[in-house]
């Protein structure tokens, strides 16, 4: 079909030019999408290069959504993968995850937490003050933005389907901040926030300490995760594991003409050896829940 | 990778398309099965059709807002296609149009000189994406503002480069190659 | 009073390790902070860096709030100044202030402007519709956040102080993008946005086209400028000029162990030779809204 | 560069100790004319005492917020604190004992060391900063909990620097330097 072939030729510059196989093995690296494709690739692509260079093959940075990870995973595109943790037992529970390491940043290092908070002088001063409010969630599938503030809830005895006047999950990138910020303007009586958002927006000054009432915070579960696919060469992954262990904050990689420090870019301080029962947090949470991998209708 | 869901919106897109084309020919393959070949002049024309139908679904809302008036909502919604089609042709050339209405000439000249290398059919008076007459306006306005300022500063690396857009812009517009 | 050097001494580790001068001359760049200094530093440091190469001599990035650039500025703390385009205006017309060189960025390089948005679907269309309602405004003294806008309403016959319900300035950094938030989460019914972060904010995802109205754009005024002091050595201006003109988008500079691109730190996307009447368009907001440096009482 | 306003939080406190002391030194001068000099151990305990006064104030709301339990609030007013006086130690030992709170103990960890490095007050038993008791309790729970890890994994970077900080931490308990 010569037409389909011109239709492509037409599009094609668009599609090149981005991470350019040599002769070496190619095998791509899943990244969850936090915020959009862009800033996944702007935050991973320096990190992959520095694996390709160290490991000896030619890694892909594939940024990928959070629902279709999965599927794509199942269907055997990644032989690595970087996930939320909960992501990271969903793909165990169902498809074999191998836990390759756990990523470090900010106040609790591989581990982070989910908050419940309201405006100050608000008059919601804890949980039980929640019943019949407006509450803002983060994504379905967000560990410390959903998850953990669901569970939190469960626990002291409030159901969100039933307690609230309404809940809702913003639209649109960046939904971590926007729930703080949907509380912040009063769209919201309350917000489930991850810890670590509330953390670099007081940093970045966005918001201050006083402009909330944290009502409760969830114990601290796992942070960002890599992992391997079972069919992946146990000797790469060693390999893989090793030059991520090794990273400091200097390291540098030459990338679009340019010399960046690898973890900087990534927003990640390093990486911790965690045990796969440390995600045993998450997957009660989960099954609290209802949610995958152990969802039942 | 970059552009990751633009490979899906095109593998989507390519697939209707394949559909379509399929269907046309084989409707086509009636009146000409006796020849027992496929006619390529036909074939572009279909692959120009179908590639202006998807650049019309893909930059109607922004033609709509453009069209009422709303230019700086036409820009935002383009900013917002931009996204998944970073320097895409046609985006491009609207960019650039828009730019012009709202007053700024070199960023005009910037965007519609890269549509034209990308695309040349925006140059060409018979194509239906034409846009011809706009460049030959902006041209024309860009001679008589920028240039003289560009030629009297040499050194202003932007300006200078605005300028060698507006000599590409006129032999594009005076029928000669790069 | 060897207390105070005690004292001084404890806290001293803590000030030192930025700005390394040699025994070149030393001359301070006042950098208007955005957002916050840690931002302003990161952009602007490798930029400063460079000129300190080209030039020959130890610039130093100075972060400075608005609301005090001109005092120090009178008191000759900055031999170059880069502030948006009021912020010119006023150190020109009060203090000399010469225009170097403006910033380009975004669909309208050299010039920006102002919009005012509302929230699609809150019957909110044009500018009559304005009155009784809840405004946001950006800081006082943005010309695209605020001057612009409060102009606009003046010249379409509203009186911002007399014909709102109310108008507030969102406190803390980040005033662009909370001005934005504010309506989108229904806080306020209209909001003064630079369209310069409607764009960025747009690319990044955050919002779409179709969440808003844009009521009204202002003309297309500077955006941000370089300035010298009328007592910086004429040929050192010349080649800070000469540099900044000089400046691709791949020339990259040695810093903190990296090697960046000084234009991509920057958020910027070249130099224009904008004249100093380019500015008069400011300057007539400015006696149109009682702004300085024609404010009178 | 770095620390422009707090360059100017620090000048403002200098100003007022400076005030402050020289009416405490004029009205020591009294008692202390007869000698004609000034007391180097009544100027170092004053400067304590100021340098104590002003952490207090610019800590005091953490401080609060601890003692009633809101663990998660003070660890952000602290990064709120941390904007304009990255690394002090003071606000570094809290930002540890706050994290020891909350369960993150390897981060603990490097935070009290970190402080204890800045300003080995904070190890000394006899100083009112003292924080020797945490400490001793972090560093008994590390040894237990972190150092086994650490040693089954000498290629993890972070595990590793743990293990020297609780070493060190270890040591300045003995009373060793470093």
């Amino acid at each position: 079909m010569p037409t389909l072939l011109l239709l492509l030729l037409v599009f094609l510059p668009l599609l090149a030019g981005c991470d350019q196989p040599g002769s070496r093995p190619v095998l791509n690296i899943g990244f969850m999408n936090c915020n959009n494709e862009q800033e996944t690739l702007a935050r991973f692509r320096p990190l992959t290069t520095y694996l390709s260079e160290q490991v000896g093959v030619d890694f892909r940075t594939v940024p990928v959504d959070t629902h279709e990870f999965e599927e794509r995973f199942a269907a055997g595109d990644f032989a690595l993968t970087h996930t939320n943790s909960l992501l990271y037992v969903i793909l165990k529970e169902n498809h074999d995850l191998r836990l390759l390491l756990t990523e470090s940043r900010g106040n609790f290092g591989p581990r982070t937490a989910g908050a419940i908070i309201a405006r100050k002088g608000s008059g919601i001063t804890s949980l039980d003050d929640l019943r019949g409010k407006r509450m803002v969630f983060g994504p379905m599938m967000a560990p410390s933005g959903y998850l953990a503030q669901y569970d939190l809830m469960l626990q002291a005895g409030l159901d969100p389907e039933r307690d609230l006047d309404y809940y809702a999950i913003p639209s649109g990138s960046f939904k971590h901040e926007k729930v703080v910020y949907g509380v912040y303007f009063g769209d919201y009586d309350v917000a489930a926030a991850p810890a670590l958002d509330l953390e670099t927006m007081t940093r970045d000054g966005k918001i201050t300490a006083d402009d909330f009432e944290i009502l409760a915070q969830s114990p601290l579960i796992p942070y960002c995760t890599f992992g391997s696919a079972k069919e992946t060469d146990p000797e790469l992954v060693t390999k893989v594991r090793k030059a991520l262990l090794a990273l400091t904050p200097e390291t540098t990689v030459a990338i679009d003409g340019e010399q960046v420090k690898v973890l900087k870019a990534a927003w990640i301080d390093g990486f911790e050896d965690l045990q796969d029962r440390d995600y045993d947090l998450v997957r009660d949470m989960a099954r609290r829940t209802n949610m995958p991998p152990y969802q039942v209708f | 990778m970059r552009f990751d869901r633009f490979d899906r919106i095109i593998g989507l897109a390519l697939a209707v398309t394949a559909i379509a084309l399929t269907a046309l020919l084989w409707r086509g393959a009636g009146d000409d099965a006796r020849s027992g070949r496929s006619n390529p002049q036909l074939e572009k024309r279909l692959a120009q059709q179908a590639k202006s139908a998807l650049l019309q679904k893909i930059y109607g809302p922004v033609e709509q807002l453009r069209e009422k008036g709303a230019l700086p909502e036409a820009l935002l919604k383009l900013d917002e296609i931009a996204r998944q089609m970073p320097g895409e042709a046609h985006g491009v050339m609207l960019r650039g149009e828009i730019q012009y209405q709202l007053g700024a000439l070199n960023e005009a000249i910037t965007s519609l000189s890269a549509g034209v290398r990308s695309e040349p059919l925006y140059i060409d008076a018979g194509s239906p994406l034409s846009r011809r007459n706009l460049i030959e306006e902006v041209v024309r306005l860009g001679m008589k503002q920028v240039a003289p300022q560009a030629k009297s500063a040499p050194e202003n690396r932007r300006l200078n480069q605005a300028l060698t857009n507006l000599y590409y812009l006129q032999s594009r517009l005076a029928g000669g190659c790069e």
